[in-house]
């Protein structure tokens, strides 16, 4: 409730002395555990702000909606460490000015919401460098251990069942800060490399090319998980391939706005040993 | 709606032997969008050309297919067969049913099957084919010689002589390369420093060429007719405007012992040097490494000598951008080391010495004055064995190829030999005696019957010494019995290798090599002297071994190459390059990124006010070389690849 | 006195429907999601939720379905129709709201062409629909002026009774009768009353918001965008609408052979309206948002008279940012 | 005894180091399995993920992708980046529970007729012994069904 207060506090300061046109936040939603994104833009729209531990949305894909930063005008916005992960993603392949961005960093454990110092993305890279050395998470997710012990045949028959419940909604797309394109490739026809169909097969390349298109950009900040309306585990994609980019590649998506994108890099010696 | 042609080639029996050629045609005639399906015995012959370009007109089709040897061998003569009958040069695919089917597979049917997938995958390719217009480069009229070897001078000389600009780069403190180090040269025994020094100093007045001694390539970027090239000047410490070379600094230079590199080690020379004494230009040097002041800070005593004030202890390397058009590579060979050969002693009996050592013995300029003498004592060698293949053609330990001028220069030795050291015994040990060639036969059998070179066919397995003589032991294989010779000096015939930075230095010019690090020609019997990469070329023993005629003329071929890109004006390219979607670029610059060219570009779009809307990717038609590399990173699918396009080959995996 | 069929007799009755050639679907909570779908046994339901998260639709008119395969020959094209299934089938168990949004569809897909692919579905279906007692916050029926026993769409109407020990029957149409005249060997009849219906409280206005809808002057209001600034523009709130009922058609196959598919579309994509030119009458997600609402509320009813939606608040509960018709409708209401 | 599987593979290869090894081995009269189908790319720089699932939409039991060797790119970097891409991939698809035994990614130069000829040989064998895949197809063969309900 503190950091709620004082950050209401904030978001005023921010908006009456100009430094910011908009604060993006959250405010209470349909049911109690419910939160929706707002968009702050007056001393009353920043008396609906709520911060809590249910403020789980990553918003910054919001940041890159057409013109809102064309008039090089500052925005802020509320962000856990992997929205601020994100940002420097988007920075990094020149979708945002970070200049503009000015981050209400916040994060939680358990009930606890506590801020997080700083404002400007450069602010917060050794909290970024220490998560990367020492993951939050330290246990692996269950489901995911159990997928890694299977044999090929019973992933795949695991992830057919998941996929087959896929509805191509792109909710999953939509809700993550990565996906940007002006035109997805399911949405290029010429030629259709996804079948847009939803059987089976449609959805598993569907599903299959999202998840490469992650590869090494994915923060993990939930937001396709809980977007899902059919409940598939998109997390436990998204977070193999970031452990496949961190331990192949030495590389943590969103540790810094200048980092290169790890697929349009390369190492001479980066291991090959599956080639023949 | 689509007319394609399918030309179904039989090669004679190449391909119609293993795949069956009418049952091929007569399938593709019933393919969707084929117009005509017919088979012939050679369509890259000129009627069966005609054919394909009668059909083209009658039919008037919209692409054809040719069923026949691999892309790589003829796709360049039906491109132009299609241009001369109207149709766009890239309407025409190539499905290779020869290399990479008929050739390779036993069963027939197996083969026939294969062979209408590959043939149909190209059809659905070739509907998709778009219209190209090759693409024109302006062409830098001048080129880059790497190497001041004899091919190097042969190729600059050239290129010179026809009035086109040449930069000469040239690693050592002087031109000259392996050639100024031989003796005399076969089979006319003439002196090669007689034959070299002369195109040498030809080379440094010639106004045409630009000389850069000491010199080393650092980069390469660019493409064919446009190189950008930086040079490192490697710091001389010596200022090469104003010293005359009069070699007082030389004479004072106390660090008199370093082994010299010209002399093989056989001869000494100073810290501040010219490698020999015809050296181009006559400028000496200072060999950091050994230089007294440069090890204790004390000492200068060259430059207190130098009257013009020359010595200049603080210069730095430096560094020349060029712009070129052609580049030849002639950065020639090294010996290969002998000292894997254990049993030869090589290193550890100073009597044993290698072809090119005894070349500086035999040399009038050499450390012995042209004497032949051992290094061990000084004495006049009696009797000299020689090892022919001392690493070549020998798969365990050497090198597998036969490094081709071996045989020829034992020959010389043992001919020299037998001229300076009257009454002199030689024994040559060689596997076979290759001696093809202008006047080389002739020249061997010479040695034998007119020098009394003793050959004995077989290999030496073993060189120990005994009171104070090289006992050699191998077996004579004519005669079936084992021979052991007490010899006062052994002459190992050592294989040609490529430079120890051979590999290294193809990556920094973007050209292909082969396991041994000689540089891959285009085509070995074709394109001899064109590297794999367009606009560069080839000359000398940096592509296989080489003698000197041999050099020469690769030399001149690659000049005569490099002359016939200067004839144009502009530069006609593969029009295969990325194109980006403007409407659907995200601009997030991995393909920037991802480009080993340089060639994508931030772009604006403003509207008409003049404002900015958003940047997109410019893909730079002079600079992209069209590996595609960039079209697979794009994620939403912006960029494609003109002649292998998205659909193209969308629709190829689809036909299979 | 009304008949009932108790729940321990369901066995018996999905014993004997599946006997007499009828598939037998209903309410099933799947590992990770819920919807309708075929079972054996009356174990396979799952009565005590209040609506499952997949529509009632997609048994109607399934997320993909195959039209007609073609085979290209060189101066021909072959083709086969797909058809819909063929057989009876029952769905036991249905919600009013689902079963109101088959009804609403109706006229949609045989206003012109009669599509065949749903007719075939809705003549050899017998919706039986559950009465609701209970409801959750996003649930809004009473304000489409339906409501949790609403027999729209429904062949017959099923009341709980307390304890979840059966059901009273309501046969509403013959093809319930004949359905129920199947199984009446297990109903029994009983004067035991029903367990009262859920109250779902009224949202919103519905009648002024369809008013200020129908203004033309509103068209270009400002609420659409600040209403849809959080909007993603994905496609959950269509897909699980139990009356969205937009499809595009799709061609899918190799060189020699493909599938022509009828696959759900939905007016949130920019893709939607995207001409080939690149222009986009509908360039906004505001404008596609008031196009959802426009015509679930204002265009449909215009042609059909009914309004497209039934009330299950799916779009609401699913949303990925907690948007949905009735936060709309409200906003709408207090304009 | 019923006939042998015979595999149905497709490859994805760049035109100045595979392709012309292949046409080496052509040129050598090597000889090897017939159930390789080659699709021509001027660089494995080029070669993208979703060919390979087109290549197993058409009914292919294994993929095989092959380049320059590291450093002999004639684009001088696109193997590189390919073989970022290809490893990043191949742990999706590994992950997604298609056998990396299937989808197999090699260096072959132009000089290599012979590793080329192997290579079709051993990659050939072993999808045989690994059979068709069943599961993928089945996925086709459920696009091509009528709707169940």
């Amino acid at each position: 409730m503190i950091t709620q207060e004082k950050y209401r506090t904030t978001v005023k300061e921010l908006l009456a002395s100009g430094s910011v046109k908009m604060v993006i936040g959250y405010k209470p939603g349909s049911t109690p555990d419910r939160r929706r994104p707002l968009f702050i833009r007056t001393s009353e729209e920043a008396d609906q702000l709520v911060l809590d531990s249910t403020c789980m949305t990553n918003l910054s894909g919001y940041l890159v909606t057409e013109g809102l930063l064309s008039d090089e005008k500052r925005v802020g916005i509320f962000l856990r460490p992997e929205g601020i992960r994100s940002i420097n993603i988007l920075a990094a392949e020149y979708q945002l000015n970070i200049e503009q961005i000015v981050i209400l960093g916040f994060d939680s454990t358990g009930r606890d919401v506590r801020p997080l110092e700083g404002r400007n993305a450069g602010d917060f890279s050794g909290l970024l460098s220490e998560i990367k050395e020492k993951p939050v998470q330290t246990s692996k997710e269950p489901l995911l251990e159990r997928i890694e012990k299977m044999n090929a045949q019973e992933r795949f028959d695991f992830w057919q069942e998941e996929f087959s419940r896929c509805i191509k909604c792109y909710a999953c797309r939509q809700a993550c800060p990565m996906c940007y394109c002006r035109r997805c490739i399911v949405d290029s026809n010429q030629p259709q490399w996804i079948n847009t169909s939803s059987h089976t097969l449609g959805n598993f390349e569907w599903n299959i090319v999202r998840a490469f298109h992650l590869s090494g950009r994915c923060v993990q900040c939930g937001n396709c998980d809980r977007a899902c309306p059919v409940n598939i585990p998109l997390r436990l994609i998204n977070q193999r391939m970031a452990t496949e980019v961190l331990d192949g590649f030495d590389h943590f998506a969103g540790l810094s706005p200048t980092q290169e994108p790890v697929l349009a890099s390369f190492k001479k010696d980066d291991t090959e040993t599956f080639i023949l | 709606m689509a007319k394609i042609g399918v030309f179904i080639c039989h090669c004679g029996e190449n391909i119609a032997a293993k795949v069956d050629c009418t049952k091929l045609a007569a399938a593709l005639g019933e393919h969707p969008g084929v117009a005509v399906s017919v088979e012939y015995k050679y369509f890259c012959s000129d009627p069966g050309q005609e054919s394909v370009k009668k059909a083209i007109r009658d039919n008037n089709l919209s692409g054809i297919v040719i069923a026949a040897c691999s892309p790589r061998m003829h796709e360049a003569t039906f491109r132009k067969a299609c241009a001369e009958a109207g149709l766009n040069p890239y309407l025409c695919e190539i499905a290779n049913i020869r290399e990479q089917c008929s050739w390779v597979h036993t069963d027939g049917d197996m083969a026939t099957a294969k062979a209408m997938d590959i043939v149909r995958s190209m059809v659905e390719k070739v509907k998709r084919n778009n219209k190209l217009q090759s693409i024109e480069v302006p062409v830098t009229r001048r080129a880059l010689v790497i190497g001041g070897g004899i091919a190097g001078l042969q190729a600059a000389l050239d290129i010179a002589n026809a009035g086109q600009e040449v930069v000469l780069v040239e690693r050592e403190p002087s031109l000259g390369g392996h050639m100024a180090q031989l003796s005399e040269t076969f089979p006319t025994l003439d002196c090669s420093q007689c034959i070299m020094t002369p195109r040498m100093v030809e080379t440094a007045q010639h106004p045409k060429i630009r000389l850069l001694t000491y010199a080393e390539v650092e980069s390469v970027d660019g493409y064919i007719g446009n190189f950008k090239v930086k040079i490192r000047m490697k710091s001389r410490y010596v200022d090469m405007n104003t010293c005359t070379g009069c070699g007082d600094c030389m004479t004072k230079c106390p660090a008199k012992k370093i082994s010299s590199e010209f002399d093989c080690g056989l001869g000494k020379r100073t810290a501040i040097y010219t490698p020999f004494a015809q050296s181009v230009p006559n400028i000496p040097v200072i060999d950091k490494a050994s230089c007294i002041y440069f090890k204790n800070g004390k000492c200068k005593m060259c430059q207190k000598s130098c009257q013009l004030n020359s010595i200049n202890f603080e210069m730095q390397d430096e560094f020349i951008d060029l712009e070129i058009g052609a580049i030849v590579v002639a950065t020639g060979f090294q010996v290969q080391n002998t000292a894997v050969y254990g049993e030869y002693g090589y290193g550890k009996f100073p009597d044993v010495i290698t072809g090119l050592q005894f070349e500086r013995l035999a040399s009038a300029s050499g450390p012995t004055a042209g004497k032949i003498l051992r290094p061990s004592d000084g004495k006049e060698p009696e009797n000299v064995v020689f090892i022919q293949c001392a690493g070549s053609r020998d798969p365990s330990k050497g090198v597998r190829y036969c490094s081709k001028i071996c045989c020829m220069y034992t020959a010389k030795h043992a001919m020299l030999y037998a001229h300076k050291v009257h009454g002199g015994k030689t024994h040559i040990f060689y596997m076979d005696i290759r001696a093809a060639g202008k006047g080389y036969d002739e020249f061997t059998r010479r040695a034998i019957e007119e020098d009394e070179a003793s050959y004995v066919r077989g290999r030496v397995s073993k060189v120990w010494q005994e009171n104070g003589k090289l006992m050699v032991r191998g077996v004579d294989t004519l005669l079936g019995k084992p021979v052991t010779v007490a010899a006062d000096m052994v002459v190992l015939a050592t294989a040609m290798v490529s430079q120890p930075n051979a590999k290294e230095f193809a990556k920094t010019i973007g050209i292909a090599y082969d396991e041994y690090g000689f540089y891959n020609e285009a085509h070995l019997k074709l394109r001899p002297v064109e590297s794999s990469t367009a606009g560069v070329f080839l000359a000398g023993a940096c592509q296989s071994p080489k003698d000197i005629p041999d050099s020469v003329a690769q030399a001149s071929a690659s000049a005569s190459k490099v002359l016939a890109l200067f004839s144009k004006e502009k530069l006609e390219r593969e029009p295969v390059i990325a194109v980006n979607n403007e409407a659907t670029c995200a601009g997030c610059w991995g393909c920037v990124l991802a480009c080993p060219y340089n060639a994508i570009e931030k772009k604006d779009i403003r509207d008409r006010s003049g404002r900015l809307i958003k940047q997109v990717a410019y893909v730079n038609p002079g600079l992209c070389q069209g590996c595609g590399t960039c079209v697979t990173f794009c994620r939403s699918n912006s960029l494609d690849l003109a002649g292998f396009t998205e659909k193209q080959i969308f629709a190829e995996v689809m036909g299979l | 006195m009304t008949r009932i069929l108790f729940s321990d007799k369901l066995d018996n009755c999905i014993a004997k429907w599946r006997s007499a050639g009828l598939t037998v679907i209903g309410p099933v909570q799947g590992e990770s999601l819920s919807g309708y779908a075929a079972v054996e046994k009356a174990a396979g339901f799952e009565f005590g939720m209040v609506l499952p998260e997949r529509p009632l639709k997609e048994l109607f008119f399934p997320q993909t379905e195959p039209m007609l395969r073609y085979t290209i020959k060189k101066n021909e094209i072959d083709t086969t129709d797909f058809t819909a299934p063929q057989g009876k089938r029952i769905i036991f168990g249905a919600r009013a709201c689902d079963a109101s949004g088959l009804a609403i569809d109706d006229p949609l897909f045989g206003w012109d062409y009669k599509d065949e692919y749903w007719f075939q579905r809705r003549n050899e279906s017998v919706i039986v629909t559950i009465a609701c007692t209970k409801a959750d916050d996003f649930c809004m029926c009473t304000s489409l002026k339906l409501a949790p026993d609403s027999t729209k769409g429904s062949d017959v109407l099923l009341r709980p009774i307390d304890k979840n020990r059966g059901w009273l029957i309501e046969e509403l149409t013959d093809r319930g009768r004949e359905a129920f005249a199947i199984i009446s060997d297990y109903l029994q009849e009983s004067s035991e009353p029903a367990v009262p219906t859920v109250v779902v409280p009224e949202k919103f206005n519905l009648d002024a918001c369809v008013t200020w809808l129908q203004n033309p002057e509103n068209f270009d209001s400002k609420f659409w965008k600040e209403i849809s600034m959080r909007c993603i523009g994905c496609a959950s709130c269509t897909y699980l609408c139990p009356t969205c009922h937009c499809f595009d058609i799709q061609d899918e196959g190799d060189t020699y052979s493909g599938i022509r598919r009828k696959n759900w579309d939905s007016c949130s994509f920019a893709l939607f309206t995207m001409h080939t030119s690149g222009h986009n009458p509908r360039s906004t997600q505001s404008a596609r948002w008031r196009q959802r609402i426009m015509h679930k509320f204002n265009y449909f009813p215009g042609k059909f008279s009914v309004n497209s939606c039934s009330g299950c608040g799916r779009c609401s509960r699913q949303c990925p940012v907690d948007m949905g018709i009735t936060e709309t409708l409200q906003e709408i209401s207090k304009l | 005894m019923s006939e042998p599987f015979e595999p149905k593979i497709v490859a994805f290869v760049c035109t100045y180091c595979t392709y012309a090894g292949a046409d080496l081995a052509g040129t050598s009269r090597l000889k090897y399995a017939p159930n390789v189908r080659i699709v021509r790319l001027p660089c494995t720089g080029r070669i993208s993920p979703m060919f390979i699932l087109k290549a197993l939409q058409k009914g292919a039991d294994g993929v095989l992708i092959s380049g320059c060797h590291p450093g002999d790119c004639h684009f001088t970097h696109g193997n590189y980046h390919a073989r970022r891409r290809w490893m990043v991939f191949r742990a999706l698809l590994d992950f997604t529970g298609i056998s990396p035994e299937r989808v197999k990614f090699s260096w072959i130069s132009a000089a290599e007729g012979g590793k080329f000829a192997d290579l079709i040989n051993s990659v050939t064998e072993e999808i045989r012994n690994l059979g068709p895949f069943d599961q993928y197809q089945q996925l086709i063969k459920e696009t091509e069904s009528p709707a169940t309900l």
